[in-house]
């Protein structure tokens, strides 16, 4: 059980970023592997946040004057993953885009199916 | 307290591999939904509240309606 | 055969990724450069919250990148998308419920308020610039979803989105006109913990707001109108 | 004057070629020819002098140095003149084809940056110019679509494998010596163990020897030469592949020196014994595959690759008469073969691109001065006394003979034999015997195009005549690369072992000439015989339906061909077809399936961590 509480956030975190990469190696619909792509990303930025945690730490905001400096987490992996999330969605939907787009020329989402992007 | 993150954390990894496993793609999107969403909470419990309101915002409304656009253009259902 | 390859693969990195996570502890302090933003960022920047000061001051360039990116996935999109579709006469589109029309015309006036609250306020509380537009985003959403037949005005979004983001590259130039660095904090800083302070922070997280706003409810206008 | 602006106007000058032609064609062709021209007359006011300067220094800590002396004014002189004639040549042969502006540019081009290269003092600016002259001669080469890219490609990608080897020549000696400067590497060698000797000069052969197409690496030359317009084959052959013939004169006489390569190995396996060999090689094959050849310009262009043989034979052969004959060769060699492309190259404008052998005849009498310059440049080629080559080749089977070399001397004699029936059948086939009728109508060739073909006839004669001319630069190259001059005089050679006076034979063949004239004149009047007033069988022969210039040597063809064929080129094309089919299995992993590419980078991702776990490397 201490073990359990010790380690959930890097469990929940990698375990997101597997169940994502076996969509992503595993699955042929082309929207499930977007999909796991996404399961992906907030995997990793999970792990991000959970890499600037400090136990007992507050935020880093100093919105109460009896706040520490001391005392609080990392700011700067908050920083990168708030970016990340932002660039998250617009490459997930330029790909979901390319995907529609694919749907509409070979009348499948299956990746088997759709074997012309040899070069 | 702990609890409460464990029975979160554990509710995101069944809702993942529920995203794994659905062959209705529609109810995968909602599945990846509850992902983000608990992931949303869990970073307000790591002390990240601006990174919990992009991931609610982001992760959980906007994502999730451009997967329900992108699935009623295509195909509902895996084959 | 494909699933036992991946699941044998996965499992491997698996191990190796806890064997290198072992020298990780969990909520052990491993901060670095983050300390020195905590300690000084009120001073140096004026704005509570250290989150915002990091995006918008000490790192403002990376973010000035990443809002091109933003803007490159969005021309991409409307690229591979093409031009509009004309609805045929004949087809139907299921008209939403009663109760889903006026929720969302509650909501949405609402919603842009929440957005415009946010990134207003985003070096004071938690939110910014990002998330308040992805507010504003979702509240368009919403209207496409609730409200039938309304839709953004494309040169409008357009106007917004590069507005924005001129403010922003204006705001880093006039730093480097008055001789000092990109992005120089030229604003006084004020009093920390009121609205008007931290100088440039606010102005440039609202242009930011309002850029990320229009591009993210640009690309869902794409994705549900533009389209063969 | 400076070397500098010699080439700011070269370079500047093609440049300008381009837009001049955006605005006016008559401007763009004036401009070019008088580039050309005016880099030649530069050239010529540079005579005897020695100037060396650094003309650029901001090169990554490398000094780039011009420096001109005789040896290279000798090679820069001739390549610009060539150059210049082949642009006049040029104006009506591209008047009819596209891309005009083009074609002046990457000419120009061409010629400057063959200057560059002979005016570099160190090996970095060589290289810069080398390559600069292999991209835009492969330009050239598929100027005319279809085949000639095919020919172009096979032509570059040897050529950037040669600079690859030549590349990794200079990196050595510059880790070695410290300097890529000629005159500071001059002599290092002498020191150094005989293998790195060897390593360099393997090295620099790989590239020099594939611009100059010695024996096996001569694939690229027959397709380039025959699929590129008539006026740059004229350089091409005439002067672009000497450039590889003055890198190989650079390499032993001026960086390595001549006493260091003749110590290098021992009796048969000597380096010099070696090049030799090789040279000997290159003159008896392609002499005999050109035989065969029934494409002019492809005839042409292996007897190119044969007489560049001769070439450096003499070259590497060391004995101050066989160097003497190797430069004096080069020069002939670029008269004369520069002279037969444009021949060819007239025949070929006139008849709306005819270059095969089979299917002419009887030109003479449409193209008179286009003939008489096909048959001096024949004589020169051979090697018929009062022409320049004679004298080339006159000191190369002397000083073969003399030093005790009879195998070498007797592959140059049946050479030259070889010579003699592909030159013949080429003018032969060409200007003499039964006109077709479709070429009745045939006009002379243009202007522009008889111009340089009498001029270049004219200097045949004229340095058959007067060997001295070239033969005092070539004593004063020698002179400064530590050879012992020969005797000279402005009509020949004088030595203990053979004296060659051109005014005696000038005399004897003149009077020879006046007895034919006066036995002709004197006998009966032969009854002149119209083309198709001639019959067989008692029937009149019918027009056009025998054409005896058709497989013309077919015995002789049918009995060496089993033996001559290019098995090199049948070698390397195995070798790329083996390496496409490499490559195609290779690409068998790209299934164009998006599951498997992140399979593989999980399987690498996987290969990676399982090696840290297993043995702990990193």
């Amino acid at each position: 059980m201490n073990f359990l509480s010790e380690y959930i956030y890097y469990i929940g975190a990698f375990s997101l970023i597997f169940i994502g990469l076996f969509i992503v190696l595993a699955k042929k619909n082309l929207i499930k592997v977007i999909i796991g792509l996404s399961i992906v990303d907030t995997g990793i930025n999970l792990f991000l946040i959970t890499l600037g945690y400090i136990r007992g730490g507050t935020a880093p905001v100093f919105s109460k004057p009896g706040l520490k400096a001391e005392n609080m987490v990392d700011p700067v992996p908050q920083a990168l993953v708030l970016t990340a999330i932002v660039i998250g969605v617009a490459v997930l939907a330029l790909a979901l885009t390319l995907a529609i787009k694919l749907y509409k020329h070979y009348g499948t989402l299956n990746l088997r199916k759709i074997k012309e992007q040899k070069w | 307290m702990e609890i409460v993150i464990l029975i979160l954390v554990f509710l995101m990894i069944v809702s993942a591999i529920a995203a794994l496993i659905f062959k209705d793609l529609m109810n995968a999107v909602i599945a990846s939904c509850v992902v983000s969403l608990i992931a949303a909470v869990l970073f307000y419990f790591l002390q990240a509240p601006d990174v919990a309101m992009a991931e609610a915002a982001i992760g959980a409304a906007l994502v999730t309606g451009i997967f329900v656009i992108a699935v009623k253009r295509t195909k509902r259902f895996e084959e | 055969m494909r699933k036992l390859i991946s699941l044998i693969l996965l499992v491997i990195i698996a191990g190796g990724i806890v064997l290198s996570l072992k020298e990780i502890p969990f909520g052990i302090s491993k901060i670095k450069i983050g300390d020195y933003y905590i300690k000084k960022g009120i001073e140096e920047t004026g704005a509570t919250n250290i989150v915002t000061s990091v995006v918008v001051s000490y790192r403002g360039f990376d973010t000035l990148g990443e809002i091109t990116i933003l803007f490159t996935a969005a021309i991409g999109l409307s690229a591979v998308l093409g031009t509009y579709r004309k609805r045929k006469a004949g087809e139907k589109v299921e008209p939403p419920s009663f109760i889903v029309k006026t929720g969302c015309r509650f909501l949405f006036p609402i919603l842009l308020l929440v957005g415009a609250y946010i990134f207003i306020h985003g070096h004071l509380t938690p939110g910014g610039g990002f998330q308040g537009g992805a507010i504003i985003a979702s509240a368009f959403l919403l209207m496409y979803l609730g409200c039938e037949g309304k839709r953004i005005n494309e040169n409008t979004s357009i106007v917004v989105e590069v507005l924005g983001a001129l403010t922003f590259i204006v705001l880093g130039i006039i730093g480097l006109t008055i001789g000092k660095d990109f992005l120089f904090n030229f604003l006084p800083k004020g009093e920390p913990n009121t609205l008007l302070s931290a100088g440039i922070i606010p102005v440039i997280y609202i242009a930011i707001g309002f850029k990320v706003g229009s591009e993210l409810a640009g690309i869902i206008d794409h994705l549900i109108e533009k389209n063969q | 004057m400076n070397l500098s602006i010699i080439l700011a106007i070269a370079f500047g000058g093609a440049l300008l070629t381009y837009f001049s032609g955006k605005i006016s064609k008559k401007a763009r062709d004036v401009l070019a020819v008088l580039i050309s021209l005016v880099i030649a007359v530069i050239l010529a006011f540079f005579y005897n002098t020695s100037s060396r300067e650094i003309f650029y220094t901001g090169f990554l800590d490398f000094p780039l140095i011009l420096r001109i002396d005789t040896f290279s004014w000798f090679f820069a002189f001739t390549i610009a003149v060539i150059g210049s004639f082949s642009i006049i040549f040029s104006l009506s042969y591209i008047r009819k084809k596209g891309n005009t502006d083009y074609y002046y540019t990457m000419m120009l081009l061409v010629i400057a940056s063959m200057i560059g290269i002979i005016l570099s003092g160190d090996l970095v600016s060589f290289y810069i110019f080398w390559e600069i002259m292999s991209w835009s001669t492969f330009l050239l080469i598929s100027y005319n679509r279809g085949p000639a890219i095919a020919a172009g490609i096979k032509y570059i990608i040897m050529s950037v494998t040669g600079s690859v080897a030549m590349l990794v020549g200079i990196i050595s000696l510059y880790s070695h010596y410290g300097t890529v400067i000629y005159t500071e590497l001059s002599g290092l060698l002498y020191n150094a163990s005989s293998g790195y000797t060897i390593f360099i000069f393997v090295l620099f052969f790989i590239a020099l020897g594939i611009k100059n197409a010695i024996w096996p690496l001569h694939v690229w030359l027959p397709p380039a030469h025959s699929e590129a317009p008539s006026p740059f084959s004229a350089v091409l052959s005439g002067t672009l592949i000497k450039i590889g013939t003055y890198g190989i004169i650079l390499l032993i006489y001026v960086i390595v020196k001549i006493n260091v390569f003749l110590n290098l190995g021992e009796g048969i396996v000597s380096a010099r014994y070696i090049i030799a060999v090789t040279g000997a090689i290159t003159i008896l094959i392609p002499t005999f595959i050109a035989l065969l050849q029934d494409d002019a310009k492809r005839l042409l262009a292996w007897s190119t690759i044969a007489q560049a043989g001769y070439i450096i034979l003499g070259i590497a052969y060391g004995t101050s008469e066989s160097v003497a004959s190797g430069m004096f060769h080069f020069f002939n060699h670029a008269i004369f073969k520069a002279l037969l492309f444009m021949v060819v190259g007239a025949v070929e404008y006139r008849t709306n691109g005819v270059r095969d052998l089979n299917s002419l005849g009887g030109l003479i009498k449409k193209m008179p001065v286009t003939f008489v310059g096909g048959l001096i440049g024949i004589c020169g080629l051979i090697g018929v006394p009062l022409t320049n080559g004679f004298v080339s080749k006159w000191l190369i089977y002397k000083t073969l003979i003399i030093n005790n070399s009879p195998f070498l001397a007797f592959a140059a004699l049946l050479g030259t034999w070889g010579t003699i029936l592909y030159s013949y059948k080429l003018l032969h086939n060409m200007f003499l015997g039964q006109l077709p009728e479709k070429y009745e109508k045939l006009e002379r060739a243009p202007f522009s195009m008889q111009l340089p073909i009498v001029i270049l006839s004219l200097a045949i004669i004229l340095f058959g005549i007067l060997p001295g001319l070239p033969l005092k630069v070539i004593n004063s190259i020698e002179s400064g690369f530590g050879l012992e001059p020969l005797t000279i005089n402005i009509w020949g050679i004088t030595s203990d072992t053979g004296t060659i006076n051109m005014l005696n034979l000038f005399v004897a063949v003149f009077l020879i000439g006046i007895m034919i004239w006066l036995i002709f004149k004197g006998s009966k009047k032969s009854a002149g015989i119209g083309q198709y007033d001639n019959y067989a069988a008692g029937t009149t022969v019918p027009k056009n339906k025998y054409h005896y210039s058709v497989d013309f040597y077919g015995p002789l063809h049918r009995m060496i061909s089993p033996y001559l064929r290019d098995f090199i080129d049948d070698f390397y094309m195995s070798l790329a077809r083996s390496i496409k089919n490499l490559g195609n299995g290779i690409r068998r992993i790209y299934t164009g399936d998006v599951g498997y590419y992140a399979i593989y980078i999980m399987l690498f991702l996987a290969l990676l961590i399982f090696i840290q776990i297993k043995w702990k490397l990193w």
